[in-house]
């Protein structure tokens, strides 16, 4: 089996599951509890806390720990939104993830009018948008720190200053980013930062939101004073252990990883490209994810791609995880301006940790075939 | 999407794929845009008594589309070979899903564009024969799906 | 080690953590992916699914599962209110888990006003007034199945029915009966449950919300199209799959666990107030879970039980895991009309799966002396 | 509750618990509504010429409350005795605290509760020597705090 589907999510480092196994059984108060048992399962979470705030280079207090990206959206939105009701309008951009798109989208039921940014045929956000659209009845500016699709980062601190100039918060969701990239909130412009376990070999069900001490939200979940009474619920203690772990991980081996998976991924798109014709990159050539690669396959439907590598065993994406249920075209590759037969021809490859030079060689070996058999059944294709 | 094995089957290996140089009819419904779009050639074998007891011969299709939408067209491929005409009118696309051991909810509309875009095939062949008031009996693709 | 706060939380079942092993590496797809590894997870989780289904006796598609029972009651609670706008009344009980208790405060701020129902010495709620109570313009009555600090058991029956006749929607927070007693959703009434599976031997970070086929709420997280767009996010895979294996072990093992561990319960709460004058059990003396041993030792304060406990490694609580950080009384044992010095000095023994008759023995032979060493050291106390 | 080293010691093994018969000054603060009631009874070296310099000789505590409460009025026990009065209501929560090695934020109004406690002794020595005058400058249980 080949996994190139590390964007919807990867496998749980072993070495994380390993670290988590004590908190299942041994030491599993509850950290709440003021006994011996319960310290030692508060310990585990602040020791977590530490190593997350070392990757983001944020202060301790300003981590808390969310059930995932999705969560740590929601949190950041709706809870800026909820705590103030003078500023109405939201800004996000057009490529978001659903878990900032639909959430931005909700919260017009209570009054807020929601801008998207555009953006160019690389994924990146029209800046000269943003900054018209930024005034003092904004509340916050959502922007990704890099795409899931098609893996495209965006100028960070670019938004960060046109954001700030208005009094705005700034959110970005780095589910994306978090573990794969060097990120450092104290010099970004972030006031806030989403980001999920499950996306860099930590487990599902957890993440965490990082917020400028100061920055004003009301919690998502009310309930206990966990989390400085802003997340309240038991807290998954093995789930922050393992993220704690993988962020320990990450800082330790991102940045030879990343160079790793950028040769794989460069490996791989040479090889199909040069042996398939009419292939479009989609995304941003440079300022890109190392382990993304989104194609456009002239002539050729996404999801019958998928079906004909599943059979052989390998595992790709078309758009995103959650798109793929759908019948429409990801609405990134659209707002990057892709006609729809391109974005329904999309194809994304995510590598990871546990990729190797051979699955890639196994992918293009395998691939050209595949399209060339779809391309003969196509009405579009004329050779 | 959970595919059962009839459809991965005809996906896989579908049946009847390609052009006829010189069909008696030729339908296409579906649209890139919704991601699904089929081409259907058939071959006639010509009933001058009775239109409706004509019978396709042979007939090859094309597809851009997904999975379900490969398999529906090499399925409806199959069922409407050999039939005649108003046995092939009467397809529907419930015929094409539970001959594939049923389809995912958000795939049924695959199944009606295969049995549409036969009859657009079969629209196409009265025309020619002049009978645009047979063919204009037949629905063929509907706009509202695509 | 003794733990004996089972009702904070409880240790995680090795046959549980054996069973979400290998949903961390090898079987650690995205259930929303439509390739063959994305197919296993969905798998695992439906399976889950259908387990919790036959714990309730619910139908598959009415179980949504949540990062715990906190989420659960905040879904239960904010999505029922937020999906419609004529309704504005909530009520709720006098005892009831901060989960319920502050969402229900926070939901003043939307315009509903909030009732709580009060309850007698016993913790059982006042159905007179409940009645009195519920009107047409009741969205939600929120009552919980077992009191998490003393374990009486409320009426459910009697409270759908009072509350059914006016169209009201019936939640209850069944955290801490889940797995322990029986519950038929099917004939109680409930059209909304919360659950938790760290309560009952599975993992922390996750539960449920089951709501009755019909009922309207809007998603506390919203993204992409997970749990019927339900609830957003990734799923947590291996909490789920320990959910639904801590539902199949508690279908096969509850009654015979529920009849070993309310023997031990009374076994401690005969040995301790034989030793002990001037105790008090706090809770009903048959509705009740029978694994919680709630009492009120006169004259002394429950922190420094606990610690002298905690000191000969005997773990306990003094009011629920929440409360113990906090300097205020219990809220249940004062609803209870216990007076302040009683409430302050209440401690709460919770038994579960890993005690042994040892354990009891170990704390009879123990407390007896704790208590006079404080005792004797109390101003109140006149011997 | 995270206590340092320091108050588990003085909780587990708490000095000058206790009454004594004969006091020459009994102070109460708390309420067990909060949670907390503190009663400390001293034993005074009378001065004469001057009440400031006049010396705690014995004190003995009693306490209801929570593990903080107990370890505070046993180090303020230990920290008041053989202290002048003068010396005594100098001293600050603060000086608890820090002797052992700091309390959580929650539980730092229990350090005030011993300070006060015991300067409640003293009002009450000054008050039966007939000199209320005195006495009413010292400060005492604040009623804010409990
Ligand atoms: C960019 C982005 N944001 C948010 C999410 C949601 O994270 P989660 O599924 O952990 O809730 C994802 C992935 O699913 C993502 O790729
Ligand atoms: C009665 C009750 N409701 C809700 C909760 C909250 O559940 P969780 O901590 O899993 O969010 C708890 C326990 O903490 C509880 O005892």
């Amino acid at each position: 089996m080949i996994y190139l589907d590390y964007n919807a999510t990867t496998p749980t480092d072993s070495r994380v599951v390993e670290a988590m196994l004590p908190y299942f059984h041994d030491i599993s108060a509850n950290p709440s509890s003021i006994h011996t048992a319960g310290h030692k399962a508060r310990e585990a979470l602040e020791g977590s806390r530490t190593a997350l705030a070392e990757l983001l280079k944020s202060r301790n207090d300003e981590i808390y720990f969310t059930s995932g990206g999705t969560e740590a959206d929601n949190t950041a939105i709706k809870g800026t939104s909820f705590a103030q009701d003078k500023r109405k309008k939201i800004i996000t951009s057009a490529i978001e993830h659903h878990a900032v798109l639909t959430t931005c989208e909700y919260m017009k039921k209570f009054g807020f009018r929601v801008v998207k940014v555009p953006v160019d045929h690389y994924g990146v956000v029209d800046l000269d948008f943003l900054e018209q659209e930024v005034d003092d009845n904004t509340l916050i500016v959502s922007i990704m720190h890099a795409n899931n699709e098609v893996g495209t980062i965006e100028p960070l601190e670019k938004i960060g200053e046109i954001v700030h100039r208005h009094g705005v918060i700034f959110h970005t969701d780095a589910v994306q980013t978090v573990g794969k990239i060097p990120i450092d909130v104290r010099t970004s412009g972030i006031d806030m930062l989403s980001l999920s376990a499950h996306k860099f070999c930590g487990p599902k069900g957890i993440g965490a939101l990082y917020v400028r001490k100061g920055v004003r939200f009301d919690p998502l979940s009310h309930g206990g004073h966990h989390e400085g009474g802003k997340r309240a619920g038991t807290e998954n203690v093995p789930g922050i252990v393992g993220l704690g772990k993988a962020c320990e991980i990450a800082l330790d081996e991102m940045s030879a990883e990343e160079k790793r998976i950028r040769k794989l991924r460069d490996r791989l798109w040479q090889g199909i490209s040069e042996r398939i014709p009419e292939l479009k990159l989609n995304g941003h050539p440079e300022k890109r994810l190392a382990n993304t690669l989104n194609v456009s396959v002239k002539y050729v439907e996404g999801e019958s791609m998928l079906l004909q590598l599943d059979a052989r065993g390998i595992f790709a994406s078309s758009g995103s995880a959650c798109t793929s249920g759908s019948l429409e075209a990801s609405h990134v590759l659209l707002a990057m301006g892709l006609p729809h037969d391109m974005a329904h021809g999309s194809l994304r490859f995510s590598c990871g940790r546990y990729n190797t030079e051979r699955d890639i060689d196994k992918v293009i070996e395998v691939f050209p075939g595949i399209v060339e058999k779809l391309r003969v059944m196509s009405p579009l294709y004329r050779p | 999407m959970q595919y059962s094995q009839k459809v991965m089957d005809h996906f896989m290996n579908p049946r009847n794929v390609g052009e006829i140089q010189n069909a008696d009819g030729v339908g296409t419904c579906g649209n890139p845009v919704c991601g699904d779009l089929m081409t259907f050639y058939v071959k006639i074998e010509p009933r001058t008594d009775n239109l409706d007891m004509a019978r396709i011969t042979e007939i090859r299709f094309k597809t851009f589309g997904c999975g379900a939408a490969i398999a529906v067209a090499s399925m409806a491929s199959e069922m409407a070979k050999g039939k005649t005409l108003s046995e092939v009118v009467d397809l529907s696309r419930d015929d094409v899903a539970d001959n594939l051991d049923g389809l995912p909810p958000v795939k049924m509309h695959c199944s009606n564009l295969g049995v549409q875009a036969i009859q657009e095939a079969l629209k196409d062949y009265l025309t020619k024969m002049g009978r645009r008031d047979l063919a204009s009996k037949i629905k063929g693709c509907s706009k509202e799906e695509h």
